[in-house]
């Protein structure tokens, strides 16, 4: 054990020694450049100053995003088991729990080596972005000591408060601890999102000032995508360590709870998927509104690309989600799969088929003798598909169709025993077609009347019909099921090892989707720091095309799976010294030597 | 039988089949007319640069190009002669000739034609190089040719107004008017050495390559209707010399294979293990 | 066993002809180029994969024979087609390499975003000129003077003058040109021209005229109205 | 090689790294990853097979005070600043909008009159309309105008006049701001040359040289 412990420590000194290598040359060359007059930036070599706080501020983010999540995944977790009286659900709400002391750390690291490069590299910048703020800097602060507080407390009382009032008690620390949480997320999230929507005024107290650059047109609606985007991380990041666990698991025990804890996170992280394209949607359109050139530049100028990319990934999350679904069906639900084999196929190709439509840029890349054949960069027939209307369309099939195989999975190996039964299903089938219909209809009808109209009421209509769906159908099922007798029981611990991988998948999607929208966010304002109001003078005013900067979001992302897999692995290291599951022992020693030498990327950053 | 073994199939069936639907397409592509791409054979022996009519153009592939009326410009135009120049073009690894032909009813002596290239790296507006507003664009090298004097005017430009002709003429034309047709043929090393001000060909590279024709036929007032600004003109479009054959490909084609085939053979011995595990 | 080898070839042969012949033929339509081919193929692939794979048995009537057929158990004629493909796997690779590495005959591909970003100053322009019957008249007797050559009696895009331009005038009937922008971001492209686009728009190939120097803004904001009138368009607003 | 091919070459590095592992290497955690950069590899690859545009910053539109000939010219100039360094298109709009956070100032130039516009932007709390239109009920609106003579935005005189000339005209008045009312630099623009260097050396140090020129963005 020792020996492996040296190993693991050997790592940390020689990352600890990169980070370090990192950081120095900047310090030098921060003292070489001071020389005449006020220094608005600094550079270092090699790496460039612009890709370091890139690097190191998408980290941030990432396990910010993670820190953010987990709480809202452990407290829901306790609830459920609090009410339900689950324990297997406390017990995974404590295991993730645990995990919160080591990844706060390391994320409240990574925001102070961020805080200190920005300091050294924007040093004009950040002058400009402390006088507006620096009410809020404090307030910040003392987030952060509440939050730090309450976490001490909800982690280390969880056992000592199970009983009765106590655990009431400690409900409510989840909460708080949520609650501070969400705030120490919308207070940074205001200076990013003055920074591409600002909001200045001159006159007024600090307090004033700060409070109108704080409510900004962008800062609300980031907040909720932010939120739904933490929620989905988390849920995901849980389902790739279960199906890791999964896949070393060596016990029939073991292969059952991380079969079961791969289910809930998947779960949770779809349940956020669902509701995150009409966050992004308003969002979208808050920009829009704040500032057209700004909306252009993200849909129709330099990044329109970089959402064919976005409709990629999501498509491989979409297609990974319900793939995890449908082998839930037929491998925990012994002889189901002839039953679900058609319904199975049909939602397969629908939801092919709404890709399809998704991915399909407006301009698209042709050859020269392609565009020619086409008459322009348009094709006269899939050229349609290339626009908002199309997109919102399939959009909300997708998470309609995602919601089915919810339900499928959820009725799955249950035999209906009450009497209304079969109005029921009639009834929920004619919702679901006729919600379908309506939004194809609402779809193909916003080709023909202004775009406004389309905005305001189409688009908005199919989101009121697909949440209306979502409305009604659950509830019915639920009082379906709470009569119908089981007929075939879930056998957890049976899924073959491809799902473990869909796991894994799953969340490197949606952590690459978060470094993409990083980079759009950032590349929106162009060659501005604070849009429209402080403008970049650096050399690195310029956006670099999506090719080379998918390198660097590939970077973060792999350099985040390793953080995360160090994260878990401190923390469960209590569990092998104590030595409750023999099988645990196999699967982690070998994650050192790949952490070690699986960063093939680290060099191109 | 795991799903890392399907995961590699994935990504081989995937690649496979994106060769194949690049195999098809391409080949689909190769049968297909030449579009918008002048290539300039290499040849050897002496380039035809004043015979339009000889066999050795047969070497190389017409392109045709349609023709508008300019409009970019005030002084424009709303309709012309010319709608469509054939295009064609031979190289011998030191001289380029470029043959242009069209339908013109009339054979008039202000009949005139042109070819446009970019010069250096930075884009140019095809309207004669014009400036461009948030593009810093560069200098155009246009080489004419009028049925009047019958031979090749190498001029350049960067902006309306800003026409003129080179000191050092290196460019030479000839014309040939037969059955309601023009034929031109220009001329040129492919190299010169005035890099800042003329087209430079390098064999392989694509550069971009616009037209004008003008109809010097008058009007009843004893007016020619096409002059100056008002003519056809084409839009840019692309010209490349043919490149001497380059084997380097095969090599890394060679080291690619060989991986492939060790690929091949570790995978499906892996296959094998597994069959029997 | 055969079956499983062949279904999927049949599946992507099915895809690939109806892309390639199909789709173009249907009026109004045109060829597909390369790229969303492959898009479109690599789609219907990973939708076979994860259809075959979804239980354990239809994963062994999928893969147990295409791994059969690969390691060479008890395949019996089809031995030579084993053969065949594992010798034209790497000489697809390495032809695959060799186009890579040789320098590339065909012309670069053109990616000219249609719609870039308009300057600052031209975004927050309303429409000064009032919305009477007269000024669309008017407005449409500018367009057909100075923007029908191009741009089509008919507001296709197919005018007399466009044959020779590429890109072709834009299509003001597409409900994808003009109708998705605001009245403000004509006035920046028709006061501008082809030389005020930005290098994303590339500018160098436009031969869009700078009105500016030619019409007075008030013609150029009534132009617009008789545009989005004559093509049945409206512009995007939000209010 | 062409830049795009080196990071073609990158990318496909990983994704063949991923398929070592997975072919040679038993380990789990290993084989995760091996898939993982199977995955991150061919997202690469995808992001490099479409359009590479990189976003460039537009040069620093420098306006030579010289070349204001005539009111109309100050007015676009007004137009540009307007738009851009005087930020006012941030919260005002030109014609109604739902998403402005202050007054319209459709016809502005029209109802109020040069000097109180000039006042209205360098001491915004002097005199007050809680909306200028009159008629109506007056309404609140979230913002407060700045002093745009300050920082942070820190308009010139002839900046400032400018964006008024732009008022007028754009609500159908004639521009009653002169040329000759714009503050002449110390060093006329005969000294084209010195006047370059000046600019040169005002974009190096970042710093923005007003009087005799206009650093507009």
């Amino acid at each position: 054990m020792s020996h492996v412990v040296d190993r693991h420590g050997a790592w940390l000194v020689s990352l600890l020694m990169v980070v370090g290598c990192m950081i120095l040359p900047a310090i030098g060359f921060a003292a070489d450049s001071t020389a005449a007059g006020p220094t608005e930036y600094r550079d270092i070599p090699y790496i460039g100053s612009r890709n370091l706080i890139w690097i190191v501020a998408q980290l941030h983010l990432l396990l910010a995003g993670f820190v953010l999540g987990v709480p809202i995944f452990a407290w829901l977790c306790e609830i459920i088991a609090w009410k339900g009286g689950e324990q297997r659900y406390d017990k995974l709400a404590k295991e993730f729990t645990k995990l919160l002391t080591s990844a706060y750390a390391t994320t409240a690291l990574f925001g102070g080596i961020l805080l200190f490069l920005l300091i050294v590299f924007y040093p004009k910048l950040m002058n400009y972005l402390t006088d507006i703020f620096f009410p809020s800097f404090l307030l910040y602060c003392l987030l952060f000591l509440f939050e730090t507080a309450t976490l001490y407390l909800y982690w280390y009382g969880w056992d000592a408060m199970q009983e009765g009032g106590k655990k009431t008690l400690h409900i409510f620390l989840g909460f708080l601890l949520n609650f501070f949480a969400i705030f120490i997320m919308i207070v940074p999230n205001a200076w990013a999102t003055f920074q591409s929507s600002p909001v200045v005024i001159s006159e007024g107290t600090a307090i004033e000032r700060a409070w109108a650059a704080t409510w900004n047109p962008t800062w609300w609606p980031i907040n909720i995508h932010r939120l739904i985007a933490n929620v989905v991380l988390g849920g995901y990041i849980c389902g790739a360590y279960a199906g890791v666990r999964y896949l070393a698991a060596k016990t029939a025990a073991d292969r059952e709870h991380y079969d079961w804890m791969g289910y809930v996170g998947n779960f949770i992280g779809v349940f956020g998927l669902l509701a995150l394209p009409f966050a992004g949607y308003w969002l979208m359109r808050e920009i829009y509104q704040y500032n057209q050139q700004m909306g252009i530049t993200l849909m129709g100028g330099f990044l329109s690309w970089l959402f064919i990319i976005q409709a990629m990934l999501i498509g491989v999350l979409f297609l990974g989600s319900n793939y995890y679904f449908w082998l839930g069906i037929t491998y925990r639900i012994p002889g189901s799969e002839n039953q679900y084999r058609k319904p199975i196929l049909w939602m397969l190709i629908s939801l092919l088929l709404c890709l399809a439509v998704w991915m399909t840029p407006h301009s698209l890349v042709a050859s020269i003798e392609e565009a020619q054949k086409m008459g322009g960069a348009h094709h006269p027939l899939l050229g349609v598909l290339g626009v908002m209307s199309a997109k919102m369309t399939v959009s909300n099939l997708m998470i309609l169709i995602t919601f089915m195989s919810f339900v499928m999975y959820w009725r799955a190996g249950k035999q209906d025993t009450a009497p209304w039964a079969r109005l029921a299903k009639a009834v929920m089938g004619a919702i679901l077609a006729l919600a379908s219909i309506a939004v194809i209809i609402l779809g193909v009808w916003g080709y023909f009347v202004p775009a406004i109209v389309r905005i305001n009421y189409f688009s908005t209509s199919q989101v009121a019909i697909v949440i209306f769906v979502i409305l009604t159908i659950t509830p019915l099922t639920a009082l379906l099921l709470k009569s119908a007798k089981t007929t075939t029981d879930m056998v957890w611990g049976r899924m073959p090892p491809r799902a473990g991988y869909a796991l894994v998948l799953n969340a490197v999607m949606v952590i690459l989707l978060m470094a993409l929208m990083g980079y759009a966010r950032s590349s929106s304002r162009v060659h501005w720091h604070i849009y429209g109001v402080m403008r970049d003078t650096s050399p690195y005013a310029y956006s670099p095309a999506l090719g080379s900067a998918s390198l660097i979001m590939v970077f973060c992302t792999f350099f985040f799976c390793l953080l995360v897999a160090f994260i878990f692995w401190v923390a469960t290291m209590g569990d092998k010294a104590k030595g409750v599951q023999g099988t645990v022992k196999q699967d982690l020693p070998h994650g050192i030597p790949a952490m070690a030498g699986g960063g093939p990327e680290r060099g191109e950053g | 039988m795991k799903p890392e073994t399907v995961t590699k199939w994935l990504i081989r069936l995937g690649s496979t089949v994106a060769l194949l639907a690049v195999l098809t397409g391409g080949a689909v592509d190769g049968v297909a007319q030449e579009s918008g791409v002048v290539r300039a054979a290499l040849v050897t022996g002496a380039l035809p640069v004043d015979d339009p009519n000889a066999t050795m153009w047969n070497n190389a592939a017409p392109t045709v190009f349609p023709m508008s009326p300019q409009v970019h410009w005030p002084e424009r135009i709303q309709q012309v002669t010319v709608q469509d120049l054939t295009v064609r073009a031979l190289h011998d690894g030191t001289q380029l000739a470029v043959l242009l032909e069209y339908e013109d009813p009339t054979e008039d002596p202000d009949d005139a034609a042109a070819i446009e290239f970019m010069v250096g790296d930075k884009k140019a507006h095809f309207a004669h190089g014009q400036p461009m507003l948030l593009v810093e664009g560069g200098p155009v090298n246009i080489w004419y040719w009028k049925s009047r004097d019958n031979k090749g005017v190498d001029l350049w430009a960067k902006g309306f107004g800003t026409l003129r002709p080179h000191e050092h003429q290196d460019v030479k034309a000839k014309g040939e008017y037969a059955n309601g047709k023009w034929k031109v043929v220009f001329s040129r090393s492919l190299v010169t050495d005035h890099p800042d001000e003329d087209a430079q060909i390098m064999p392989g590279q694509f550069i971009n390559i616009a037209f004008a024709v003008w109809d010097g036929r008058k009007d009843d007032a004893g007016q020619v209707i096409e002059k100056g600004s008002q003519k056809a003109v084409s839009s840019w479009w692309y010209f490349r010399a043919e490149p001497p054959p380059d084997y380097s490909g095969y090599v890394y084609a060679g080291v690619a294979a060989v991986l492939a085939l060790g690929f091949q053979f570790v995978l499906i011995r892996k296959l094998k293990e597994g069959q029997s595990a | 066993m055969e079956r499983a080898l062949i279904r999927p070839i049949v599946i992507m042969g099915a895809m690939y002809a109806f892309l390639k012949f199909v789709l173009p033929n249907i009026p109004g339509s045109a060829e597909i180029p390369a790229s969303l081919i492959i898009l479109y193929l690599l789609l219907t692939l990973s939708g076979i994969i994860i259809f075959e794979t979804l239980s354990a048995e239809s994963k062994e009537a999928f893969w147990g024979p295409l791994q059969r057929f690969l390691t060479g158990d008890n395949i019996g004629r089809l031995q030579p087609l084993r053969y065949g493909i594992l010798v034209l796997f790497p000489v697809l690779v390495g032809w695959q390499t060799y186009h890579a590495t040789v320098p590339s005959d065909r012309p670069p591909a053109e990616n000219r975003v249609i719609h870039p970003a308009p300057p600052g100053e031209y975004t927050g322009l309303a429409n000064p000129v009032p919305k009477t019957p007269e000024n669309i008249m008017q407005g449409k007797g500018f367009y057909a003077a100075f923007c029908s050559p191009c741009h089509g009696a008919n507001f296709d895009g197919k005018g007399p003058a466009a044959r020779g331009y590429n890109p072709p005038p834009a299509n003001f009937a597409d409900p994808t040109t003009i109708a998705m922008l605001q009245e403000s971001y004509l006035f920046w492209r028709i006061k501008k021209g082809g030389v005020g686009l930005p290098i994303e728009g590339m500018p160098w190939k436009s031969a869009m005229p700078r009105w500016e120097l030619e019409l007075p803004d008030e013609w150029i904001w009534k132009i617009i109205m008789g545009e989005y009138d004559g093509a049945h368009q409206a512009p995007r607003t939000w209010e | 090689m062409s830049e795009l091919a080196q990071l073609q070459l990158v990318a496909l590095g990983i994704v063949i790294f991923g398929i070592l592992i997975l072919l040679f290497i038993r380990s789990n955690f290993f084989r995760v990853t091996g898939f993982v950069s199977i995955v991150l590899g061919l997202f690469s690859l995808m992001s490099l097979a479409v359009p590479q545009m990189a976003s460039l910053p537009p040069a620093d539109e420098t306006i030579d005070i010289a070349s204001i000939k005539t009111p109309a010219d100050i007015a676009a100039l007004g137009q540009t600043i307007f738009f851009s360094k005087g930020q006012c298109a941030l919260c005002h709009s030109i014609g109604p909008s739902e998403s402005a956070r202050c007054p319209d100032l459709k016809g502005i130039g029209a109802k109020l009159t040069k000097e109180f516009l000039y006042e209205s932007l360098t001491d915004p709390q002097a005199f007050i309309y809680q909306d200028y239109r009159h008629g109506g009920v007056p309404k609140e609106y979230p913002a407060t105008m700045p002093r745009i003579d300050k920082d942070p935005i820190g308009l010139s005189k002839n900046e400032i006049l400018a964006v008024i000339a732009f008022l007028q005209q754009m609500s159908g008045e004639p521009i009653s701001v002169s040329v000759s009312e714009l503050e002449m630099p110390e060093q006329g623009p005969s000294d084209p040359v010195k006047a370059a260097q000046a600019v040169s050396v005002a974009r190096v140090q970042g710093q923005e040289k007003r009087g005799n020129l206009w650093n507009v963005r």
